[in-house]
């Protein structure tokens, strides 16, 4: 077990938004979180993250606690959050975006990420702001791949892009998980999601509401309908 | 044959040396939904900003009912019945949902906007497009609360809302599904496209199975250039787009 | 009934209450006058930071030259009080729209920048057009003319007390006025200017536009204050367009708190008031005045606006959250 | 009605003229500690900072005037907030003797209540420039570095006159602002004109800074400098000897010179404030003085009275025996010139040069273009 | 020489003494994206730190070193101790604080060292002129141009080459998200406040012979350096070295063709500035 959340509740400012969330993850698993807009699967990730600190609950990582560190500590540890704002730096060019979160002992080379994202390749001297939403996402996910991470939290990462950089992605995500790295993902595109999950949990208001593997997931119409709202009968 | 309302003649827009759309003309039909696809970083974005306002022309024309606007800052052109949706949210984030629509609504009205004395409550026409509004979005729960402070979602939905308040002959929507829940994808797409009746709606969008089902014309851009134009299904068998753009196509939903 | 009317006649009774009070707490009438010519100078400032987010650091070119403007026109032309206030104003709005043409287009901390500068500038350009505003020696010996309005002699002047009352009258006139403002729909539309730019302009709205008109209301009710100021002191100096005076006018709009028109009267008479105190107990006073401005930055983040709300809400009914909730709903309605 | 007699010092404790304000204050209180009684009543001051603002000055003054009835104020440094607080106190008819320099305040603007120990422009002048052209007779091109407010302007109006006077060559003049810090420039335009003097008219920090630059780029060489206003001691030990030997400074006073108050004030000074005192501390204990002494000769509280015992007074001052000339308020007395010497030749560590010269130059009362009301 | 031709050369002096006064007011502001209104109280630390080495004997090259080092090592405490505090407030507070803190410093180092100015004497060996043909120049003058240059290139390569420099740029946009790269973010903050406050405090010590120390140094330092900023485009290291030695070189040429407007001119010249690039010269659009 690389992740662990037990009971854990999270707030922005009065606001309860995470209320009791348990969810874990094991080595080389992908899990994804699902959930209707305002669900809360954001603000789950945010709070593993302490980018929201957790009032209450358990985070484990790797074993130990890191529920009530600073954002960067946690992110020293090995988890890495592509937010779904994807937070490209505007002023820095592309290959800077990816050099200032380079680790010396990451797998990752600038090498390896432009093998994976070519399009990254072509316009390196490109400034940030002046990169597609598709080239962004490409340059988040290369970035956060950077920071040698040992568990990689993507946030509806294939938002906004064309379809065969869905598949692109798609297949380098499946490429992230085979070298081992353990994925929470965050998405609202099924198809995206059971191709790649191990398992699936659901959040409704805060609340882990189901959990499931991909297999039982699904075969289960009724769960999608009931918490996603897909009437796959219509 | 009907007179198109919007027409792009020839639009480039260069970034620096950087052509980002290079010389695209589009006719856009009134009450049709006009989609505009492409890789990322084809320039639809871009072509978007440009025949809004949001940055200057570098050449070309552009016409609303045969009117020239080229030259009109941004603002103007919403007075010229121009409304848009931005891909990256952008709203009033520390107003509420009401007010943010209320603003959009207002702001077609140039005059009252700058007025110093009247209080907006006055407004009523605003005030009600507004309630409205956050009714058919589904946002009348949050309605009180600061936008900044919505899910990403709920944004996204305020964000095609902000440009539908004003009404517009033209509304621009710039993937207004992207970050929404399977659920309101549905209805989202049966809201653009009963926006066909009231307005024309040109829209980029990448989940293919709303392209494909609501448009009547889709322009397929590449590399700052369109590519390929027509019905939904010439293009969607269309040799060039699948390989450059559509791919087998996991985007459209679980199906 | 409705709310928001109701608040602006609260805030509006406040600001009443202040006029009143002010003579029974301060033995000075000068030192009362000034509370309210720098509490018209502050809300001039809140307008622009705290409804339209501009952060401008050069009101004192608009105080300096409602100064020079008041006092040229009492020494050379012979109109009537009302007038050479009306003539400040117009010159306070002229000037902004001038300073306001080049630093809008700019966000931020970058125009708060460029607003100082401005203050540089004209500063030096009213200590080189030594003719007409006097240099380092200022303008000296204006009037304070009494005020007569259709022939009519209705206020004395000559006197501290005298003089407060028409700089009180013309405080409340404007606070009215600027309350009515703020409310408004311009008022409201300068708020989404300042939350996000792009957005406005998308929604169509004219931001420059918005934007200018505001700074030039501003400029023209600090510049008011700068009239009322060379009356009260009976000189146009050069120290009224300095850069400190902008600093002192942008400190006392935050201390006060901002976006709500009250705080900056507030913030003014906090101020003035404890700058005048401070300043008999030791002549280093400015150490002091510093370690509270450090600590109102720590401390006291909603201004003192903020703080006395705060009290409010705690004599009144002690821990009822949902008041945030009420006040949204009720700013709608 | 009271049992004190208060007098108000508004000077600059703040800003870049804080040290004058913080020696007059030092000034004011060494006169009202010496006074002891007067007429019965207890001597009390207050000082109030004008932050070097005139408007602020003004509304101090107007403050002190309505709270506690002050009618009498010793202080101003600046000549524009001097000019200002001069008005402001002849409104509440009271008494203001000050120190500042702009010649309107003896000239086309004194009025009744206001009263200036220092030696207005034209005498400086003529006790520096004047005698060093005399001196110097070989030395005819001068060059100039002004302030820009009256009495930079003052001053460079005079000296332009004696030039006229001497057939001496006014090779150039550079004004700069009272905020400038940075004279490099000036310095080079000065070198430039090839003059045999260059003539600093600007005052305190500035003239330090200007001289300071000068003797940087070696003009102590190859020119005789002059600075025809200095603050004297205080901005010699700034300075240093080394910069200060062999420059000309024009001075108000001088602790070396030999007169009672000196001999008096120097050993009180050194006791109170372990310095052989300064031109701000002097001049503001004697201005101090004078009010208190009019007061006791008046025999009255009343500022019409003491206005009356002013006018024409003679008292022991630190240039000698000065008098409050009737006409125009302003004290005629002695102004000094020294030449800065050698860190090896001083006596003690306040002895930073020696008198040159020395004399009374005034204007007559009717060339002040003051009319008193 | 040509009397134009010197003022260019002594706009330079001035020009890279200004640049020393501002450069650390841009870097701070890019990081940061608020006025460090302290800044100037940093310049007259330097000045006041080097004024009092001189006092005790010290060498002037090792004041060079070690003012800047401890003026640098102050701001990081008061970075720590205040300002770490109200990052996330508006800007507005931190202005109120730093002209604070600014307010403070000025007023401590007149309670400290007396509110008189003092001089202090240029470094033996850079004592005198040189002679350019008819013309002279202070050799400490050459001397501050030659060492303002090589600190300029040592601060351009540590903010443009390094990852040190693509961090500082980054943070500048969003700290939350290079918090979530793993990097101690509000270390690098406190760093470049001491860094920023280091530049002022060599200012500080370069214009120390050249000015003299006073306790209102720091107000003029602030008001040159807002406009070296202003008009090299905020945050942008070239912007103030450019407009440093545009603002000192427009300033000397003034003292020659219209000394009463030499200030004004810098302010003019600023606006034309801002008419043709709003951002200033190398600012950001
Ligand atoms: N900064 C904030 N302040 C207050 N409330 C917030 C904030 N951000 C989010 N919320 C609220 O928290 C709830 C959960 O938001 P969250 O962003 O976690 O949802 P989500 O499941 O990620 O939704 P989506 O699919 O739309 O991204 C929402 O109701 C939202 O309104
Ligand atoms: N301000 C800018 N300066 C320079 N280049 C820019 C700028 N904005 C965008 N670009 C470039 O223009 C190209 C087109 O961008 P645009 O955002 O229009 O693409 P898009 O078709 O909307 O892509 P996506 O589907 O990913 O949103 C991209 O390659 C991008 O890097
Ligand atoms: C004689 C000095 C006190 C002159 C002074 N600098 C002034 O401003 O008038
Ligand atoms: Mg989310
Ligand atoms: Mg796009």
């Amino acid at each position: 077990m690389i992740l662990e959340l037990l009971d854990v509740h999270g707030y922005y400012g009065k606001s309860h938004i995470v209320q009791g969330v348990s969810l874990h993850i094991k080595k080389g698993e992908v899990v994804t979180l699902l959930g209707r807009n305002g669900a809360g699967k954001t603000t789950t990730l945010n709070t593993i993250m302490g980018v929201v600190a957790p009032r209450r609950g358990t985070i484990r990582f790797d074993g130990k606690e890191i529920a009530g560190l600073p954002p960067h500590a946690i992110a020293e540890k090995g988890l890495s959050l592509v937010p779904e704002h994807r937070g490209i730096f505007r002023l820095l060019t592309v290959e800077e975006n990816l050099t200032m979160a380079a680790r010396r002992d990451s797998p990752w080379s600038l090498e390896e990420v432009y093998r994976i994202f070519p399009r990254l390749r072509e316009r390196r001297r490109n400034g940030g702001s002046q990169l597609s939403g598709g080239e962004q996402q490409m340059l988040a996910i290369g970035r956060a791949l950077m920071t040698n991470p040992k568990v990689l939290m993507l946030d509806e990462p294939v938002e906004g892009l064309a379809p065969v950089i869905v598949d692109e992605i798609v297949t380098q995500i499946g490429k992230i998980k085979e070298s081992g790295i353990p994925i929470i993902l965050v998405e609202q595109n099924l198809a995206v999601c059971t191709q790649l999950a191990d398992r699936h949990y659901i959040i409704e208001q805060g609340r882990v509401v189901y959990t499931g593997s991909n297999a039982e997931f699904l075969a289960d119409d009724g769960v999608k309908d009931r918490y996603l709202g897909i009437n796959i009968a219509a | 044959m009907t007179e198109p309302i919007l027409q792009a003649r020839n639009v480039v827009k260069r970034y620096g040396r950087f052509t980002a759309v290079n010389g695209v003309s589009i006719d856009v039909l009134p009450h049709t939904v006009h989609s505009v696809i492409g890789p990322n970083g084809a320039g639809k974005t871009t072509l978007f900003h440009a025949l809004t306002g949001t940055v200057p022309l570098t050449s070309g024309q552009i016409l609303v009912d045969s009117v020239d606007i080229s030259t009109l800052p941004g603002f103007k052109r919403v007075r010229k019945g121009l409304a848009r949706s931005f891909q990256v949210t952008s709203l009033f984030p520390n107003l509420t949902v009401l007010e943010n629509l209320r603003l959009a609504a207002q702001g077609v009205d140039a005059v009252q906007a700058l007025h110093p004395w009247r209080r907006p409550e006055s407004f009523k026409a605003a005030c009600e497009t507004a309630t409205s509004l956050a009714e058919r979005l589904n946002l009348t729960l949050v309605r009180f609360r600061p936008a900044g402070e919505l899910s990403h979602g709920q944004q996204r939905r305020l964000e095609v809302g902000m440009a539908l308040a004003a009404r517009p002959k033209v509304i621009f929507l710039d993937e207004p599904t992207s970050g929404m829940g399977v659920d309101d994808i549905g209805d989202m797409k049966q809201l653009i496209f009963s926006l066909r009746s009231d307005y024309t709606v040109v829209l980029i969008e990448h989940n293919m199975d709303i392209v494909m089902d609501i448009s009547d014309t889709i322009t397929v851009m590449q590399l700052g250039q369109v590519l390929v134009e027509g019905a939904p299904d010439a293009v969607r068998c269309d040799e060039r787009v699948r390989s450059a753009y559509l791919g087998s196509m996991i985007t459209g939903g679980l199906r | 009934m409705n709310a928001s009317f109701l608040s602006q006649y609260r805030h509006l009774a406040m600001a009443v209450a202040t006029v009143l009070l002010l003579p029974l707490v301060l033995t000075s009438g000068s030192l009362a006058t000034e509370v309210l010519i720098f509490a018209l100078a502050a809300m001039g400032c809140n307008l622009l930071l705290g409804y339209t987010g501009l952060m401008s650091f050069g009101q004192g070119i608009f105080l300096g030259l409602g100064s020079y403007a008041a006092g040229m026109a009492l020494l050379h032309l012979r109109i009537p009080l009302i007038a050479v206030l009306l003539l400040a104003m117009v010159v306070g709005a002229i000037a902004a729209a001038l300073v306001g043409w080049f630093s809008i287009r700019q966000r931020g901390t970058y125009f708060v920048m460029l607003t100082l500068a401005f203050a540089q500038m004209f500063y030096f350009l009213a200590y080189t057009l030594r003719d007409v505003t006097g240099g380092d020696n200022g303008l000296l010996d204006i009037a304070r003319p009494p005020l007569v309005i259709l022939g009519q002699r209705l206020l004395p002047t000559a006197g501290p007390w005298e003089y407060y009352t028409l700089v009180a009258v013309v405080f409340v006139v404007v606070f009215w006025i600027l309350q009515r403002i703020v409310d408004s729909i311009l008022g409201r539309t300068l708020l989404a200017v300042r939350d996000n730019e792009a957005r406005a302009a998308a929604a169509g709205y004219d931001v420059r536009t918005l934007k200018l008109i505001a700074f030039m209301i501003s400029g023209a009710i600090t510049a008011l204050a700068g009239a009322l100021h060379a009356m009260l002191t009976g000189i146009a100096p050069l120290s009224n367009i300095e850069y400190g005076t902008s600093e002192s006018i942008l400190i006392m709009t935050v201390i006060g708190g901002t976006g709500k028109l009250f705080a900056s009267v507030l913030g003014a008479g906090f101020y003035v008031l404890v700058g005048d105190w401070l300043s008999t107990l030791w002549p280093r006073w400015l150490l002091l005045l510093g370690m509270l401005l450090i600590a109102v930055s720590l401390l006291m983040q909603k201004g003192l606006w903020g703080v006395g709300m705060g009290l409010l809400q705690l004599v009144r009914r002690p821990g009822r959250a949902d008041d945030a909730a009420t006040q949204r709903s009720a700013a709608y309605d | 009605q009271s049992d004190t007699i208060e007098l108000v010092c508004p000077v600059p404790l703040s800003g870049p003229f804080a040290a004058n304000g913080k020696f007059s204050e030092m000034g004011v209180r060494l006169a009202v500690e010496n006074y002891g009684k007067l007429l019965g009543k207890r001597v009390t001051y207050t000082t109030m900072d004008t932050e070097g603002k005139p408007a602020t000055a003004v509304r101090k003054v107007q403050e002190a005037a309505q709270q506690k009835g002050a009618r009498f104020f010793v202080g101003g440094i600046l000549s524009s907030e001097a000019l200002a607080m001069s008005k402001e106190v002849d409104k509440v008819r009271g008494v203001y003797m000050t120190i500042a320099g702009a010649d309107e305040i003896t000239g086309s603007d004194c009025n009744r209540s206001t009263f200036r120990w220092s030696v207005p422009t034209y005498g400086i002048i003529d006790q520096t420039v004047r005698q060093l052209a005399e001196k110097f007779p070989n030395a005819k091109r001068w060059y100039t570095i002004t302030p820009q407010y009256v009495f930079g302007e003052g001053l460079l109006h005079w000296s332009k006159e004696v030039f006229k006077a001497k057939g001496i060559e006014h090779v150039g003049n550079s004004s700069h602002s009272l905020a400038e810090k940075e004279f490099s420039g000036y310095l080079t335009n000065a070198m430039a004109a090839k003059p045999d003097v260059l003539l600093l008219l600007n005052f305190a920090s500035q003239s330090s800074d200007t001289l300071r630059q000068a003797v940087s780029f070696g003009i102590k060489k190859n020119m005789i400098i002059v600075v025809a206003q200095s603050a004297g001691l205080e901005q010699f030990e700034s300075l240093g000897p080394d910069i200060c030997d062999g420059v000309y400074f024009g001075l108000q006073n001088w602790h070396g010179v030999d007169t009672p108050f000196n001999r008096e004030f120097v050993r009180l000074a050194n006791v109170a404030t372990k310095s052989d005192t300064n031109f701000t501390v002097t001049s503001t204990y004697t201005c101090a003085k004078a009010v208190l002494d009019a007061i006791k000769k008046a025999n009255s509280t009343d500022p019409r009275a003491v206005i009356a015992a002013m006018e024409g007074m003679q008292y022991e001052g630190p240039t000698g025996i000065e008098e409050i000339r009737r006409g125009d308020h302003q004290v005629i007395k002695d102004f000094y010139l020294l030449k800065g010497k050698p860190k090896a030749a001083m006596k003690n560590k306040s002895d930073f040069g020696d008198i040159v010269s020395s004399g009374k130059s005034f204007l007559p009362v009717e060339k002040t273009f003051c009319k008193m009301a | 020489m040509n009397i134009y031709l010197l003022q260019i050369i002594n706009g330079i002096g001035i020009g890279m003494l200004y640049f020393m006064m501002a450069v650390g007011l841009s870097i701070v502001f890019g990081l940061l994206g608020f006025v460090n209104f302290a800044h100037g109280a940093f310049f007259l630390l330097g000045a006041y730190a080097c004024y009092q080495f001189a006092l005790a004997g010290l060498d002037y090259w090792l004041t060079l070193v070690l003012a800047p080092a401890m003026v640098g090592g102050f701001a990081w405490v008061i970075e720590k101790a205040f300002l770490h505090r109200i990052y996330k407030l508006p800007h507005e507070f931190h202005i109120l604080l730093t002209v604070g803190v600014a307010l403070v410093l000025q007023e401590a180092v007149i309670l400290q060292w007396g509110i008189v100015g003092q001089n202090i004497a240029v470094p033996e060996a850079l004592e005198g002129v040189l002679i350019l043909g008819q013309f002279v120049y202070p050799k400490y003058r050459i001397f501050v141009i030659a060492f303002t240059a090589v600190i300029a290139l040592m601060l351009w390569c540590l903010l443009d080459k390094t990852r040190l420099g693509s961090i500082v740029r980054a943070g500048s946009e969003s700290t939350e998200m290079v918090s979530l790269l793993g990097i101690h973010v509000t270390r690098i903050f406190s760093y470049v406040f001491a860094l920023g406050g280091a530049t002022a405090g060599l200012a500080g010590v370069l214009a120390a012979p050249l000015r003299g120390v006073e306790p209102f140094m720091g107000v003029e330092a602030l008001g040159i350096a807002f406009v070296v900023v202003v008009i090299g485009g905020m945050g942008s290291f070239a912007g103030a070295l450019a407009s440093g030695l545009l603002v000192g070189v427009v300033q000397s040429l003034m003292s020659t063709l219209w000394p009463e407007g030499a200030r004004l001119m810098i302010f003019v010249a600023m606006s034309a500035v801002m008419l043709l690039r709003p951002n200033g010269l190398f600012g950001r659009t």
